[in-house]
């Protein structure tokens, strides 16, 4: 394979996943990311994977479920119609402690809504998932090069925490095409997990796996094991990056393809005078809110930049916690933030 | 004087099948639930499947299936069992996988799951409980309740009004020809049991062969939300719902291919 | 001969094996277990043919039945 | 070096290969770049944007609000696109389907009759490669050459018999272009 | 109908709707809250009403939405599973714009879980409906009159804001009898709505209840309107209770069963000395930011009681904006918490 | 001299169907959706129908159908138009309500909402667009998909072990009592478009009577996404397509009326 | 007035049906009430308990951490709530099948060998009406007369036939716990 | 006579109305509409017969077709 590629973000993901392991898909074809789907039902076959086209996302998420009880590496694609639909599953997933990963490449919405670019379903991400106390880990990639490496370390991550592991991006980063470096592909270990069913010929004890608990003080337990996974996952995959001035006046808080026009954004900012620095989460939950107090404590002012009515404002005020002013500018139901349209703000607030 | 020695020797003939925990299953007095679990375990334990075999339960009151059968188990999201066994099965194709589904799960929400999972000829196999109710929540209607029928939302019997006609599950996976074994059984009388193991038997064989989808339904009773005592509840399956529901091999590609070798 | 033994604890008092039983010789007994059912007992296991009907027909498999042959042997 | 070019024009006038094409030859030479599509949900044709930006560091944001650069394929692009080109900047328009009524005066601006250059050459199709040939020449931002290499990468195998016409077409359009500047 | 009946919170639920105008139920039975549907079999039919039993919960909310689209006055109950899968259909009634009332009588989870009381969809309520940026308006009763005097409310403001209402409470709430003061039923308006479809044979322009606009600005116009009724809403609908001292040492926060429970237990803390004051969300989503700020100035501390592992928590925090320390109690998976435990926490922190 | 006057009438023959309104339809060139909308198009004005019609758009390449029936209409989630019909049908009991329905939306994600809503007899009509693939997310396996049939999730062919078998929801839904019209159509030949509208109307008029839930299945192009000219597509349905689903009127229960009362 | 009472026992006990009651009399009686069951998920038989708080003003807390009173129907239900009774507390107790080892000294405790008594009646069932009517003499919340006509209230018709036998279970209990009490 | 009206800007050129008028008498124009199609014209409607093939087929309902009966009078 030649070292940079020119491919979108739909098959950075589908070929980051298999280098990072990934055997099995289903799924059930939704734009923005039919792509993935299809790159995978070509190429997993090749390699002794398996693409199952499922009859729905209730389906698919089901599926990978059953996959994922057996140890297996396994993930699903969607935008937002298809992930509302799964979240009973991933509510399973969760009480069933069982790792997959999955994509949401968001869409304009609500409801049927369009095939734009959004981020409008930050809250089902990160607080999501369904019913019960469960959450998602939720990363946000910008670039298509970070979509490749991030999902290809979804795999292992979902492993460890025994959870669902979500990739959020948007129509924009799904049809970007952009120059990656593919790695060579991975195999994922051939040691299974000691709790994965698989018949019992090896002689061990028998393995059930179940979300099942009656009795409310076990069911209690099971909730703060994987709350202690979240607190764990807190200290080991809280992700972000900085840019910008080191002495800013505005902190700007943006993520995925909102955090890529901020990027030139604060530039033009700074042309008008005006020093900001950049926070831009890559994990969504664990959510990086250290980073944001401190800033918090030093700047004027912050300055949220989503495209969606204001929800993952709401992080980083939790974060803030009314050291100062947060100030929100957004956009939503598919309409794109330009890079001057935010230094426009940032000038307006300073 | 010669003195008469005696030996005793004890051969068991009936015990309880290895592919049964020794939980006492939850089920009510005389429910048929227990019957099926118990010739599932016995087919298990007769072909040999048990240590490479997979066990979903699904929502319903043989929810807890997965401590009954001493077997790997999955618990699946209601309805979702067909499709939780794809999974399983597609990642790990040497394992012999079994559903046991109640008629909410598997013709109310899951109806669509289960038919997919045909359509692909998916290798697993379904055991499907037909007690024309919603055991577990209460004796509400199911979508197999009969014409007539009282539930606990259908107060004055099914009516088409409210309820629609019944769905006879075989007879529309009948039409589908990634099913590779089908049978409707019941478990009213020790021959029908005999029947209802030999479907169950087949089917499992089936899908130990590799030859696609195989599911059983099994006519059960509800002796709790049909409100009769438990022999009634048999009888009444018997004069009622065998009607509805008639007792049939629909496809059995095992037999076709014993035939078609025989015509060799 | 056949032994049947019907386990008492387990037992619900459904009736099938006393109804299924064609020598009818099970019946509930008057006692009652831990779960609050009379439990199903064998009440002249002489006349038990093996049949298994009862053991086919219990929903909680409380029953197991076993053949006992008593072989005289001459001696010495 | 951060070029931004914003490529509009109807659905099938290949907007969205042009757009690859170029970023294609960027990716040749070594450059960073980002380039993503807009599909807008017109009735008749549709209409296709793709915006691509390219840089010798990092791309920043892919979304230009005022691009430095533009290729409009048509008249509605000229009415949408044309006043959103950076003061300074380039715009390659077909003057085919755009009429006469283009006024910038801050801008470069390469007018080229593409469609009946394309005609000219046979092939209506090729009105994409006219404007790109002459964007090129204007812009200098990648080789012309380039653009030839990459039509070989990007067009599937059995499309590799358009690719003379093609080459044609992108000399035709930067050769006007080259006059236009003079 | 005699004065003051001895109902459970299931029949208060029905009946409450009943009296409200309800006159069309689609569900599917769930535990803890079967009471309801099979009561609606019962008694709407009597009325010329309909009960339908949906195939699923999927089934009954897009039922709803047909039902909805036509002007009736239709409702929904089901607990935490069913509402996970019903995230889709509820983006698209906020996307359509179209009024509903659901029930959501929360049990353990995540997963299956179990059938015990839980507070652990606080986040599924006021942040879930899916993909997008809508939102239920939420309302959290806390007694068996409480619900049924809700009920009966959200049917017209439902319809006032055309957005899904969502009443919120759980498994004790359900399933507990109290005295309940019945009123006469109310008729549901005769006039439909101008948006409603039923054929145009009164002469009107055709009628398109549609949540697609594949024009990304008509689409964000669509959720500045829906925005704005969610300010409309927070003017007009917020609502809580306050109990307890009037220069209060602690705030306590929690709405639903927890609230009831906190109010013995400020009284237990009280004994012991220590002056509090409960705040009780009635309102959700509005949520009484404003009523929490204030006294937030005035406290040494904020404790949040809820039966899950922190979600309404990050509502009270948004409000206090780090104006007193924010302390959490809370138990989750079916398990009550006891007035006693309460007491005991509010010294602690005290 | 006598001069000799000439009157000239002008007779519409052919005129665009009243129940369609005057926007143009984004389908591709030579889709057979088309001439499916102007069918159902001409039925109801033909019945006179269009006044209490609730049309329903459904996902898929029919998803603007509210923009081209001149009537109510209301967009559902995908697969999710039976559920959606059955809310409204059963608060507005006097409208005439139809699903247009795409083999994506009817036969993968809302396989269950038609079956259900066809055995409670729900009394509304679904127009079944089968064209073997998902046209509006680019061309991907259908559960209709015929086998071997190259699609972009299919690109060896649908095979067995990846896609299954194709699904015939005719013969599924044939099996189910509330049925009150069932046929399956093509649109590749004047005769057969002929034929299609015939079966179109009886649904109508079969809902109009009251008689229970009715479907026409079309089986329709998809020129774009087979990879075809028009022409090409219309002849690959009648030589390949139409013997994996047979044209035929499976049930009608209107006709069976009639002849009762004939044989009175 | 604000008076909290417990009750458990196995499932089929009728602890549900005595909580009922109990709460039927205090609404005839105008009072002020909450009542909820929590079922527990025990494999055999099940366990059932209820909450009744019963007061003359607002209800407050359903849940109970320390009830003031109990009625405890089984060994079990012993084993596992009579030392949640507050101080000062009620607690009357099934010594039928809990055995003797019955000990708290800080509160009143009422020992009723209520299944014993309810067999002599003739219906092992009415065992939760001697429990109950012996907790209403002893508690005095509300009049034992009230429980006779909330059994008519509450009872389906179908029922009301065993109305006479548990009118004398209820009093045969409020003997033995006015005998206990003296 | 017939007067077969194709709306120029409507049709998609799929061609069906073509292949099956029965008369031949329908081509695709040179021309480009707005959308950038060729329309299908009528090459010679003096030979059409109002047989309605070309509108049954047509998927966009571009045809309409009309009856012109002339009817000569005897005047004074
Ligand atoms: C999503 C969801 N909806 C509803 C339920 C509630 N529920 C549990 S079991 C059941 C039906 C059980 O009926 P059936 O499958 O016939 O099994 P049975 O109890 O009769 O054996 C329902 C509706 C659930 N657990 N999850
Ligand atoms: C929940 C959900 N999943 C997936 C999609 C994406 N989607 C839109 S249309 C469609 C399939 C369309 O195929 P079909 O119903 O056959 O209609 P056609 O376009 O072929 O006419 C899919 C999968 C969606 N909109 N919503
Ligand atoms: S409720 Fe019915 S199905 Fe369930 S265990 Fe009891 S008898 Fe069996
Ligand atoms: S084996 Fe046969 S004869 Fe013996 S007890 Fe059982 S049923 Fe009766
Ligand atoms: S059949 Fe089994 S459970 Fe029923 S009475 Fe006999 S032994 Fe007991
Ligand atoms: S994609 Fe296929 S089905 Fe869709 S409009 Fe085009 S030809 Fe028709
Ligand atoms: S009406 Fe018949 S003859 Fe006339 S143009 Fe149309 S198809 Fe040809
Ligand atoms: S059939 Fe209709 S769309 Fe096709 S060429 Fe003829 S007129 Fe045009
Ligand atoms: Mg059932
Ligand atoms: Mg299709």
């Amino acid at each position: 394979m030649p070292e940079r590629q020119l491919i979108t973000g739909n098959e950075a993901a589908a070929e980051g996943a298999i280098a990072g392991g990934c055997r099995y898909f289903f799924g059930y074809p939704i734009t923005p990311q039919n792509k993935i789907p299809e790159y995978m039902s070509a190429h997993l076959p090749e390699i002794g994977g398996v693409y199952i086209q499922a009859e729905s996302e209730v389906a698919a998420i089901n599926m990978l479920y059953g996959a994922a009880a057996t140890g297996a590496w396994a993930m699903t694609s969607s935008s937002s119609p298809g992930i509302s639909l799964m979240q009973e599953g991933l509510s399973y997933m969760i009480g069933a402690e069982l790792p997959c990963v999955l994509v949401n490449m968001v869409r304009g919405g609500p409801g049927l809504g369009n095939i734009a670019p959004a981020q409008s379903d930050y809250w089902l991400a990160t607080r999501g998932a369904g019913h019960g106390d469960g959450r998602c880990l939720t990363f946000a990639p910008f670039s298509v090069q970070e979509i490749y490496d991030l999902i290809g370390q979804a795999f292992p991550i979902a492993q460890r925490y025994r959870n669902p592991v979500m990739i959020l991006a948007d129509a924009v980063l799904a049809s970007m095409r952009e120059p990656c470096v593919l790695r060579e592909r991975l195999d994922p270990p051939e040691e299974k997990p000691a709790w994965a069913v698989g018949g019992r010929r090896r002689g061990r004890q028998r393995n059930i796996v179940n979300s099942l608990w009656t009795d409310p003080p076990v069911m209690e337990e099971v909730n703060l094991r994987i709350q202690q996974r979240y607190e764990e996952a807190a200290q080991n995959e809280t992700r972000w990056t900085e840019h910008g001035a080191d002495a800013p006046e505005i902190l700007v808080c943006a993520y995925g393809i909102s955090a890529r026009i901020c990027q030139t954004a604060i530039e033009h900012a700074a042309e008008a005078g005006i020093a900001c620095r950049l926070i831009r989460p890559i994990s969504l939950f664990p959510f990086p809110t250290e980073v944001i107090a401190d800033w918090a404590q030093r700047v004027k002012k912050v300055l949220v930049v989503e495209l969606s009515m204001g929800q993952f404002i709401e992080d980083v005020r939790l974060a803030v916690e009314g050291a100062c002013p947060v100030e929100f500018f957004g956009r939503t139901g598919g309409v794109l933030v330009t890079p001057e349209e935010v230094a426009e703000r940032i000038i307006e607030i300073a | 004087m010669n003195t008469l020695a005696t030996t005793k020797t004890i051969q068991p003939i009936y015990t309880r099948p290895d592919s049964l925990t020794d939980v006492q299953m939850r089920y009510c007095p005389g429910c048929t639930h227990g019957i099926a679990h118990r010739l599932v375990a016995e087919v298990l334990d007769e072909l040999d499947l048990k240590d490479r075999t997979i066990a979903i339960a699904t929502v319903g009151c043989s929810v807890y299936a997965y401590e009954y059968f001493d077997t790997d188990a999955v618990q699946a999201a209601h309805g979702r069992g067909p499709a939780v066994a794809t999974g399983i099965k597609r990642c790990q194709p040497d394992t012999i996988v079994f559903t046991y589904q109640g008629d909410g799960d598997l013709a109310a929400i899951g109806l669509a799951e289960v038919l997919h999972a045909a359509a692909r000829a998916e290798n697993f196999t379904v055991v499907f409980i037909n007690n024309a109710v919603f055991g577990m929540t209460q004796g509400q209607m199911a979508p197999t309740t009969l014409m007539g029928q009282k539930t606990t939302t259908t107060p004055l019997g099914r009516s088409v009004e409210q309820g629609g006609y019944p769905l006879n599950i075989c007879e529309l996976l009948a039409q589908i020809p990634g099913v590779a074994y089908l049978a409707r059984e019941t478990m009213t009388s020790p021959k029908r049991v005999r029947h209802a193991k030999r479907s169950l038997k087949k089917a499992f064989q089936v899908q130990a062969a590799g030859l696609g989808f195989s599911l059983v339904e099994l006519i059960s009773s509800c002796p709790t939300w049909w409100h009769m005592k438990p022999l009634e509840a048999l009888q009444w399956i018997e004069d009622v719902m065998v009607e509805q529901y008639p007792l049939k091999v629909f496809v059995d590609k095992l037999e076709q291919g014993e035939q078609a070798e025989k015509n060799l | 001969m056949f032994r049947v033994i019907i386990d008492q604890q387990c037992c619900k008092s459904c009736g099938l094996c006393v109804e299924f039983c064609p020598q009818s010789i099970i019946e509930l007994s008057s006692d009652m277990n831990e779960a609050g059912h009379h439990p199903a007992v064998v009440i002249s296991e002489q006349d038990c043919t093996g049949c298994q009907m009862c053991a086919l027909m219990c929903p909680d498999v409380c029953i197991e039945i076993y053949r006992i042959k008593v072989e005289a042997e001459a001696s010495a | 070096m951060r070029q931004e070019v914003f490529m509009a024009g109807m659905g099938g006038q290949g907007v969205l290969l042009a757009g690859q094409l170029l970023a294609q030859a960027a990716l040749e030479a070594g450059l960073e770049l980002s380039w993503f599509p807009l599909y807008s949900p017109e009735v008749r044709g549709g209409r296709a944007t793709c915006t691509l930006v390219i840089a010798d560091g990092e791309v920043g944001s892919p979304v230009v609000g005022q691009p430095g650069s533009v290729i409009l394929m048509d008249g509605i692009a000229v009415d949408n696109h044309l006043n959103r080109v950076r003061a300074g900047g380039l715009a390659v328009v077909n003057s085919s389907l755009a009429g006469d009524e283009i006024k910038r005066d801050d801008i470069d601006l390469v007018a080229i009759a593409a469609t009946d250059v394309a005609v000219e050459l046979g092939s209506e199709q090729a009105t994409n490669m006219v404007l790109l040939g002459a964007y090129v020449q204007a812009s200098g931002v990648v080789e012309a050459q380039a653009i030839e290499d990459a039509l070989h990468r990007v067009l599937p195998e059995r499309h590799h018999d358009y690719i003379p016409t093609n080459v044609a077409a992108l000399q035709h359009g930067a050769q006007l272009a080259a006059e236009q500047l003079q």
